[in-house]
């Protein structure tokens, strides 16, 4: 076990929508600045836990415990305090369609306070270049392609530094060379921050080459973790009929209940 | 160059199309022989989609011509397309069911108003189409309670209930998890050679594209940059071709959807 | 400068306009071809007849119930300075079949079918299953908004009916509660002075309110732009042009035919 | 069905509750002076400009119909119409102005804003906010629950005098009514108009606080948008309605009925 306190901790956690339980007693630690990725069939909970992690969501049991707070049961000024530490790129991009692309970056510095508005523009200015969105500032998201608008959201999700840093199917419905490139992205302003990540993703071959370990997410419980690299050779076999997109196999199709 | 002479059963000759402006094909050529598996491989936001919406009028295309089995489609005013659209089937991405509709009375739809069925020999029929894609037991659920993979076949179940020559998939892999994935996979491929159906593949998941393609047309800057074999195209020398493969983010290949 | 700013802002509205007032011609055009040799999809026709009146009959029969009563309300100073109890029943019976009725009654199944048909045939829109009923060979405006067109303009007209029945009880309960005027007075003052042709005036106008209401929530529906954005800018537009029709058809029917 | 109906109330209690919430939190929030800087002012041109010539228009044809029907219906009793104008601008200012100018605004500006914020939620935009440490009633409520307050009594006054000029026009066009006659403001009380206040801001700060309320309970994705919308239409003229009948049966309880 490292000397440092794990960044996140998640211990025995629950969380049902309605009739369906969606996570059924999850345990799981990560370090400060190792990157773990989580996969699993559709509506397994893999997103939910990010949420949880982030604190949008309240558990119904156990105890979420993220970069040394414990996140169960506190108000939502409290979680808001947190959460500044966080950054977070969401599935649908969740861009402020009323703000300009330059606005969107600005936000989460202009709400933390602290910055002079002169630094907060050289910041975003650094960040829009990193995502080689220059000159893009003053158009309006609603204008953008679905890329832009996830370069934006990486931009908005890594302007603050974050200590923590969640990726929510960062390159759902890509081609493998714009994955690709995204990933490259997300691993130049890892190697920079050195922030601990969380990244879910259905893309199990592309995330393999971002996170150092992987997560196996089936019905609620967290079946397998192991190293990125041998995922494809995981020693229990429902991860590799999945990872390999096997048709035969102890997996049975996932039925889902509208949440 | 066009030769007036067409064999092929599904032709594109010289199509362009443009939104507000931007060109997205320009001058596109592509011939699909009947019974074949045609993927139409490309990056995101290069056109892909568009063009398959075209073979059935979802779209009217600016220039060029397009044929299928010896006839010209793309002037067909929309009162002559019921005819066209009974014979070339589509699936979408979003699976397009009812969900106020049990996958059973979403299959019988198309039934139940184009060949005069009763509402039970639909339903009877429906069921038969949905065991066809290994959903019989599933045929009284409604679709917002099945997973993703489970709504496109029941979305392909529909589509072959008016018996198609042709089937038009939209990108049918995409989002789904690696086995739902190849279970769609299997399902065409046996579409073309059980059904003898031509489906025609837009994608840019590898591992449909090298598992039941039988050709592989790749669209880039608006025209089909090259039409091989799965077999051709991984040992093609081509630079750009082997940056998609390789799924290598350096390289000379544009990517408009980055 | 201000003014040529408002200018523009007129004239872009006005056009905005038009295009509407157009596309919800256009679209009754078609609507009516669909009819001329009627094939209406039976069960669609009853799936929206059974949705939209059980799914209104609450929130109409309430506010007949306040309609009514509002009809004393403001008749209550009357009756008590000239002690014209008789009047009561005429005062307020007047005003509800011939006017507040069916303007709240249509405004309230705007708000209550109109908006949620409209947000349906947005989602159904921008979510393709409009083109997926294209791919059928099935024309969307024949199986979808035919049905839903007949079904709103017969369930306006039954809810406007019953509804007045129920305002004028509401008006005879505060009546009774709040002027001492009971029950019988009521009954008489309205059956005396009032004439058949008034009720029916109220029914006339909730045909025309049920049109306007269907053709416009159908359209807005069925042009949606954009994703879930557009789907509520559509259902905003479709509200707001059933509120402005539904006062102009008022005005012109109360002129035209009220004699 | 006892269950349907339990279950119903039960779930009508729960959302009573969470409103209550919401609006203890909204004036909260006032009190935080939340909302981003000129947010306020961009709201009052959301609400109160693209409003003006709606409210103009359908308030014009309610005055011409409702003059027209007094009237008319006086025509039938006495035929002495010195009375009408007088008592129709005590009825406007203490009632039908605010009411009428309330049940439009909750039909345009409650859907525009259950539409906007329903789409942020679907979108998880709420959630973005919320990452940055944002309090999404303080930020997105508060300023549209005190710009609705404002524009509501502002446009209850204009649209009370387009009613009133409508109908003084119509009385003279088709009763031959003299306008010196008919604009006789002589009638209005210092408590009518303290009664106008109350119900405009009233109604003003009901609608937005459902309409958020609404949009903020937005799930799934398009079609939580509509159900948004036509949920915030419905709740935000029913509140009127009710908020009306409560002041105006107070009112006349404290005059002693001589309003």
């Amino acid at each position: 076990m490292s000397v440092t306190s794990p960044a996140i901790r998640l211990a025995d956690v629950a969380k049902r929508y309605g009739r369906r339980e969606i996570l059924a007693g999850i345990s799981l630690e990560v370090a400060p600045g190792s990157r773990l990725g989580l996969i699993g069939p559709a509506a397994s909970g893999k997103s939910v836990i990010l949420k949880l992690v982030a604190g949008l969501e309240q558990a119904d049991r156990g105890r979420v415990d993220v970069l040394g707070t414990e996140l169960v049961g506190k108000r939502e000024v409290e979680l808001g305090r947190v959460r500044r530490r966080i950054g977070m790129l969401f599935q649908n991009y969740a861009l402020f369609d009323f703000l300009t692309v330059e606005r969107n970056v600005a936000f989460p510095l202009e709400q933390r306070g602290g910055m002079s508005a002169g630094d907060i523009a050289t910041r975003v200015a650094e960040r829009l270049r990193a995502v080689g969105l220059a000159g893009s500032e003053h158009k309006l998201t609603g204008e953008l392609s679905g890329g832009m608008k996830k370069r934006v959201g990486i931009a908005r999700a890594t302007v603050a530094d974050a200590e923590l840093v969640l990726y929510d199917e960062p390159t759902a419905g890509l081609d493998p060379v714009t994955t690709q490139k995204i990933y490259d992205l997300l691993a130049a302003d890892q190697a920079r921050t050195k922030a601990t990540v969380i990244a879910v993703s259905s893309d199990v071959v592309a995330l393999a080459s971002f996170v150092d370990e992987i997560a196996f997410l089936y019905q609620g419980k967290l079946i397998y973790r192991g190293p990125a690299a041998t995922i494809a050779d995981a020693p229990d076999p429902m991860v590799r009929q999945f990872v390999r997109g096997e048709l035969e196999g102890p997996l049975e199709d996932v039925r889902t209940e509208a949440s | 160059m066009t030769d007036t002479r067409t064999t092929a059963y599904v032709e594109f000759k010289g199509v362009e199309k443009g939104f507000a402006g931007k060109a997205v094909l320009k001058g596109m050529n592509l011939a699909v022989d009947k019974g074949e598996v045609m993927f139409i491989i490309g990056t995101s936001g290069v056109g892909k989609s568009v063009t398959i919406k075209h073979l059935i009028g979802l779209l009217r295309i600016d220039a060029g011509e397009i044929w299928f089995d010896g006839k010209r489609v793309d002037q067909l005013p929309e009162r002559q397309l019921a005819p066209l659209r009974k014979r070339i089937g589509m699936v979408f991405q979003s699976s397009t069911l009812f969900d106020s509709m049990t996958l059973a009375e979403n299959v019988a739809l198309p039934l139940r108003k184009h060949q005069r069925l009763g509402w039970d020999a639909s339903i009877e029929q429906a069921r038969i189409r949905l065991a066809q894609v290994y959903m019989a037991e599933h045929a009284d659920r409604y679709p917002a309670e099945l997973s993703d993979g489970m709504r496109k076949r029941a979305a392909i179940a529909r589509t072959l209930a008016l018996e198609p020559e042709v089937v038009l998939f939209d990108e049918p892999t995409t989002g789904l998890d690696p086995v739902s994935a190849r279970r769609i996979d299997r399902l065409i491929r046996e579409l073309a050679d059980k059904l003898g159906v031509t489906a025609i593949v837009v994608s840019h998941d590898p591992p449909s594209i090298f598992g039941i393609a039988d050709r592989v047309a790749f669209l880039y800057r608006g025209i089909v940059h090259v039409v091989a074999t799965p077999a051709e195209l991984r040992g093609s020398p081509d630079p750009i071709v082997q940056q998609f493969i390789g799924g290598k983010s350096s390289g000379p290949m544009e990517t408009p959807g980055f | 400068m201000i003014g040529e700013r408002l200018i523009v802002a007129v004239g872009a509205g006005a056009s905005r306009i038009a295009q509407e007032v157009g596309g919800i011609l256009i679209l009754t055009g078609q609507v009516l071809r669909a009819l001329v040799p009627p094939r209406i999809d039976r069960r669609e026709l009853v799936k929206n007849l059974y949705k939209m009146g059980n799914r209104s009959v609450p929130i109409v029969a309430l506010t007949a119930f306040f309609a009514g009563a509002l009809m004393i309300l403001q008749a209550g100073p009357f009756v008590k300075k000239f002690g014209a109890t008789s009047l009561a029943g005429y005062a307020s019976g007047y005003a509800v079949l011939r006017e507040i009725g069916p303007i709240l009654i249509a405004l309230m199944f705007s708000g209550r079918v109109g908006a949620n048909n409209t947000a349906e045939l947005a989602t159904m829109t921008v979510t393709e299953q409009l083109d997926g009923l294209r791919a059928l060979a099935i024309d969307p405006v024949a199986f979808l908004v035919v049905p839903r067109v007949i079904a709103m303009m017969v369930m306006l007209v039954v809810l406007t009916a019953l509804g007045d029945l129920v305002a004028l009880l509401g008006a005879a309960v505060v009546a009774r509660t709040m002027l001492e005027v009971d029950f019988s007075t009521m009954y008489y003052s309205i059956v005396d002075n009032l004439r058949p042709f008034d009720f029916l005036l109220g029914v006339y106008k909730s045909v025309a309110f049920g049109a306007a209401i269907a053709m416009s929530s159908c359209y807005f529906g069925v042009a949606v732009r954009g994703g879930a954005v557009g789907v509520g800018k559509a259902v905003n537009a479709a509200v707001v042009a059933s509120a402005v029709s539904i006062m102009l058809l008022d005005f012109l029917l109360t002129y035209l035919v009220g004699g | 069905m006892i269950a349907r109906i339990g279950g119903g109330v039960l779930g009508a209690g729960r959302a009573a509750r969470e409103l209550w919430i919401v609006y203890v939190s909204t004036l909260a929030g006032v009190l935080r002076r939340g909302g981003a800087r000129g947010e306020l002012v961009r709201q009052l041109h959301a609400i109160g400009n693209k409003s003006l010539l709606f409210i103009v228009v359908t308030l014009g044809f309610i005055g011409m119909v409702m003059a027209y029907e007094a009237c008319n219906q006086l025509g039938r009793i006495t035929g002495d119409y010195s009375q009408v104008g007088g008592q129709f601008i005590r009825l406007i200012v203490s009632d039908f102005g605010p009411t009428l100018t309330a049940m439009m605004l909750a039909t345009r500006v409650g859907a525009g804003i259950a539409a906007e914020i329903g789409s942020m939620k679907v979108t998880e935009q709420i959630d973005a906010l919320r990452m940055s440490g944002v309090l999404p009633i303080d930020y997105l409520i508060v300023p549209r629950f005190l710009a609705s307050m404002i524009m509501t009594l502002v446009l209850s006054v204009i649209g009370g005098l387009v009613m009133f000029g409508a109908g003084g026009l119509t009385a003279e066009h088709s009763f031959g009514v003299n306008p010196n006659v008919f604009y006789d403001f002589g009638q209005v009380r210092p408590r009518h108009l303290i009664l106008m206040c109350i119900k405009g801001l009233a109604y003003g700060a009901a609608i937005p606080v459902v309409a958020g309320f609404c949009g903020l309970r937005a799930r799934g994705s398009s079609e939580g948008v509509g159900w948004a919308t036509t949920a915030a239409v419905i709740g935000g003229s029913f509140a009127v309605i009710v908020l009306d009948f409560v002041i105006s049966a107070a009112a006349l309880f404290l005059t002693g009925g001589d309003l």
